[in-house]
């Protein structure tokens, strides 16, 4: 026997309680992390349109539609690295029980999507120049539309139940089978023969890439990442803040 | 009359109350077409070929998959006996069941269809004909359906005996819809097709209303 | 009995006095015979109980009382016309049946909304009849977080957002708590003295006296009846 | 409490003692408070009442005790160990819920023979499980023919058919008439005899003096409570 | 083990008692695939050369269609509650569904296959290659089904959700399917192709039933 029985409640039950509310200290550590988060965000986006958009070279190849690339290769990168978060959440939703990543899997996943739409939508108008079509179905062009789905099937999933808290985690059970797409995207290029370019940037070793280019690149992605974080926080601030006025609205009404 | 604007009222307030659905069905149509260059290979010069096609295909498969929601559930909760005792007219009821099914269906995907031109290369000049073509096919699709969903209510399986039903009815919707776009692609008249195109959605209507109506009464026992 | 001249464009109002009459019903499902040869006449203001044992045919009368269901025999009629599928106006009935045809994403108030429409009639009835069966907390909640018995609630408060000068009521008490049986027998009590003609299913002994009663359980079919039904 | 040696492999016979032991539980539905704070404590031959208004949490409880819904909060016992999710062995339970899991193209035979075998139990109870609910006359007929009472009664069969220490039942009377309330009431005191314990959620008052009974009205939770819960 | 044999010999009884269920997957397939010829012209060449990919594709559609089937009836009407409290572990009655599921969608499919390649004009000496592709794509496609399945029980819209979510992890079984048989028609080795499908199977079955016992456990409430 564990527990006596007691009229009075224990306390450790009483804790259970806690799942559905009141991650205090994430919102004291993100409350201090996002103003930074969002101040870098706005410092790298300005150099880096300008210094990208204005400074960078054109390339003797493409002209002034390489400047795509400033966009399109850090949306592309966020892209993957939202759904490798995307995952993360969900594992620790589903194997720690950490309430706080299902808030972060609902936050992260529309933000994640908006970038896979952007490295399609910037990789489509790239290649109109470069390779004289909107699209085609490439192995990794198609890889990266199924990633979108994937987003779009999470947010979906998420939002499919009365039950708040299952649709979180059938949507992580879903993130996570979903995973086997990033290295199909990732590697595509080197296991088929894709009109898409390989790796320059990130291949081991030195980068392909001239470095009037690859920084500007670089600080565009920083960009695009604090950004991204930046987004994230807020919405999970957010989220749980509608959790409170929620319980908030309960309370009223039961007193009514 | 009044009753009627009701049900219809109702029935739109469920498909937009069902968060998303009206988007589902269209990523559907989206994800579908999508599949083909994997099995068919990425040629532009086939997957141009056969785009059209394809599209209509797909418009009329996510038609076809969502004509379980038309019946079904008011079948199953018992919402059908009430509407059978109900004072319009029966056949009102399914007109207006067909109407909110497209409002909700066939419409997204139209939105939809220009993208999937843009991915299959269809030019701009073949985009009024195919969506023309989809306009009047799509209300035919969701009329047609209406029927072959009332006829196999209450029937064991009726998720495959459906598209069984409704596949030969929909052939006639496929051939002069496509072949508009076909027709428009090679230099020919659309015209003709989609007049066909109209007059099979003007005789499925009504053979719709009054077929689908005893349809249903059969269906209460 | 002479029609009231105004009944040809709508139905009569509950203060008029209808009848209802069935004569040598007979009943099958799926080839088996239920019931065979009943009959009743039910005059404004009457209750009709059906008991009897599991399976003797209760909500199988009620479906055909209420259309749903053709009978293999035998006459319905609704002051003297037949109550489905002739010219003359029928009445329009309240039915509840086993099943309580709730929309789990519309709240009370906009599934008594759309009946109330559908029907033609006023929405100031939909807050009475929320009030009257104690789902007035429950109005701006979706259908699907209901328990059973608030399940039934919706089910019967439907009958009070439409005129129907017949109700067809198969086990309504089912899962109703106490305070929601008074509730239900509060309905039927005013029905009945607006007029209204009541036909209830039902296990529960909670009605007495003077109430008609219709044991299905004593109409079961014969085997030589069963003969002279099939020939 | 010792666990008998065998039962690390199998469940304790009926005729050892059990124990079922409920502690400060906690229920929430979508986000909303049902009960709070609930405890009781039943052992072998026990008979819980579960009573209470529409919506007091009735069947949730029985949801919770099956394993069906999470608990909010508080823990449940079965002879010491956890009743879910723990490493030990934890008892069948059977369980009657509001909806009946009749497949409309099994016959009544086969219907019950599956969840026999499911559950390893001889199909020689089949025989007797029909007979007990006096389904015998329909066995071989398909489940779609089932008038409610008696697909009701076809659930409860099941429980004849699997050898479960621990019965949750949801207004199991529901649609039965007089001779299938008085079936239950005796398969009920049988399974009490054998040592069994019984939780039943009901609104009619056919049981008298002797059972416990817990009246979820009162666990109801006050505004008070529910900020310190949700502290 | 017991538990389960009586669990799958209930799902095959029940699948063969809805009067020709098994029939109607195959006459989806057949009649799908009849569709393509209406939409993009009947030249024999395009026939041929979008011939299996169109095959694969109407499997995979087939399969798809039929995974509202898998755990949703057991969900209304309270048995999946039942399978819940049972002694047989979870995971277990998962594998044992979807075994269940390929023997009365996936199986019949490959007896109808020989049919369409016909159809088609698929060369002979493909059809091995073909319908071992299919019988290693269409079981990981009933695995990967039952997931999705699981995973939108009770969920709105299930209807279309299910597509939208099990699509994407279809497509690489339809990649490697297709891929198979392309091989084999353009001379080159099916072989890989066909290892790859396997592997594709022996991850998914076990994702399938580990997921997706996660998932029905969730689906109670
Ligand atoms: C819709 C079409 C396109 C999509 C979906 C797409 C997708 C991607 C993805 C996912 C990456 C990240 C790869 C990684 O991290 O390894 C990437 C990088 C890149 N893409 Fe695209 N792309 C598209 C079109 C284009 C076009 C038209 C060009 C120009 C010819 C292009 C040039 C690049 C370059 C240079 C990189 C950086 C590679 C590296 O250094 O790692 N992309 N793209
Ligand atoms: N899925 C759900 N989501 C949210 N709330 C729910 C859900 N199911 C039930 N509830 C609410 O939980 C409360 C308890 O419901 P429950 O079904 O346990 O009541 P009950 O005591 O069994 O009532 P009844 O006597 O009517 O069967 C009710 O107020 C109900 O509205
Ligand atoms: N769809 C059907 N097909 C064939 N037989 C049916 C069908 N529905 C019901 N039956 C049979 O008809 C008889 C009457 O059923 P009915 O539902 O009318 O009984 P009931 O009096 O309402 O019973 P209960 O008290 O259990 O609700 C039963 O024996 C039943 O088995
Ligand atoms: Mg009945
Ligand atoms: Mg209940």
């Amino acid at each position: 026997m564990t527990r006596a029985t007691s009229t009075s409640r224990p306390t450790a039950s009483a804790g259970s309680w806690h799942r559905f509310a009141n991650p205090g200290r994430f919102l004291r550590i993100s409350g201090h992390v996002y103003p930074w988060s969002l101040g870098l965000a706005l410092l790298c986006l300005g150099v880096g349109l300008v210094w990208s958009l204005g400074l960078a070279p054109a390339d003797y190849q493409q002209g002034d539609s390489v400047r795509i690339m400033y966009v399109h290769v850090p949306a592309a990168w966020m892209a993957l690295f939202a759904y490798s978060l995307l995952a993360a959440a969900g594992a620790s939703l589903l194997i720690w029980r950490h309430p706080l990543g299902g808030v972060a899997a609902t936050a992260i996943a529309p933000v994640g999507a908006a970038f896979t739409f952007l490295a399609l939508a910037t990789g489509s108008l790239w290649g109109k120049p470069m390779w004289g079509t909107w699209w085609v179905w490439d192995a990794r062009l198609t890889s990266v539309l199924i990633l979108l789905f994937l987003y779009l099937g999470h947010m979906a999933l998420t939002h499919a139940f009365e039950n708040a808290e299952r649709g979180r985690k059938a949507a992580a059970v879903l993130a996570l089978a979903g995973v086997v797409n990033l290295p199909i995207i990732k590697f595509s290029v080197d296991w088929w023969n894709t009109l898409h370019q390989p790796a320059s940037v990130t291949r081991i070793g030195t980068p392909a890439i001239h470095e009037a280019m690859l920084w500007p690149l670089l600080v565009m992605a920083g960009g695009f990442m604090f950004f991204f974080f930046a987004v994230v926080l807020l919405r999970m601030r957010a989220a749980l803040a509608a959790q409170r006025a929620e319980a908030l609205d309960r309370r009223i009404m039961l007193g009514r | 009359m009044n009753a009627l604007a009701a049900l219809l009222a109702r029935d739109l307030r469920l498909a937009l109350r069902q968060s998303g659905d009206v988007l589902l069905a269209v990523l559907f149509f989206i994800l579908g077409a999508a599949l083909f260059p994997f099995a068919v290979g990425p040629e532009p010069n086939l997957l141009l070929r056969i785009g059209p096609g394809l599209i209509w295909v797909m418009a009329l498969l996510s038609v076809l998959l969502s004509l379980d929601r038309l019946f079904a559930p008011d079948h199953e909760d018992g919402t059908l006996d009430l509407l059978l005792l109900a004072p319009a007219p029966l056949e009102g009821i399914v007109l207006a069941r067909i109407l909110a099914h497209w409002l909700a269906s066939g419409g997204p995907l139209i939105l939809a269809t220009p993208l999937l031109a843009v991915f299959f290369g269809v030019p701009t000049y073949a985009l009024p004909v195919l969506l023309g073509s989809l306009l009047l096919g799509t209300l035919a699709l969701s009329a047609l359906g209406a029927l072959g969903a009332a006829l196999t209510l209450g029937a064991r399986r009726a998720g495959v005996l459906v598209p069984l039903l409704v596949l030969p009815l929909y052939i006639p919707v496929l051939i002069f819809g496509a072949g508009a776009v076909d027709a428009v692609l090679t230099g020919l008249a659309a015209r003709p097709h989609l007049l066909l195109l109209a007059a099979v959605l003007v005789l499925s209507l009504p053979l719709a209303a009054l077929a689908g109506a005893a349809a249903l009464r059969q269906a209460a026992e | 009995m002479s029609m009231a001249p105004h009944s040809s464009t709508q139905q009569p109002p509950l203060s008029q006095p209808n009848r209802l009459e069935v004569t040598a019903l007979d009943c099958l499902r799926g080839g088996w015979p239920v019931f065979s040869d009943l009959q009743f006449r039910l005059e404004s203001g009457d209750l009709l109980l059906l008991t009897g044992p599991n399976g003797s045919g209760k909500s199988s009368l009620l479906r055909i009382l209420a259309g749903l269901l053709p009978p293999a025999g035998g006459d319905l009629l609704w002051n003297e016309a037949p109550l489905h599928g002739g010219d003359s106006h029928p009445p329009s009935i309240g039915y509840v049946g086993h099943r309580n045809a709730i929309k789990v994403n519309l709240t009370l108030q906009e599934d008594l909304a759309f009946w109330a429409r559908f029907h033609g009639q006023p929405q100031h009835r939909i807050a009475q009849a929320l009030e009257a069966f104690d789902l007035t907390p429950l109005a701006a909640r979706p259908g699907r977080v209901l328990s059973s018995g608030q399940g039934r609630r919706l089910a019967l408060a439907r009958l009070k957002v439409m005129q129907a000068p017949l109700w067809l009521l198969d086990e309504p008490l089912v899962g109703l708590d106490k305070a929601a049986v008074l509730a239900v027998r509060n309905e039927i009590e005013k029905h009945r003295r607006d007029g209204g003609i009541i036909v209830l299913a039902t296990h529960q002994d909670i009605w007495h006296v003077e109430e008609q009663r219709l044991d299905l359980g004593t109409f079961t079919v014969s085997p030589d009846q069963l003969q002279e039904l099939e020939a």
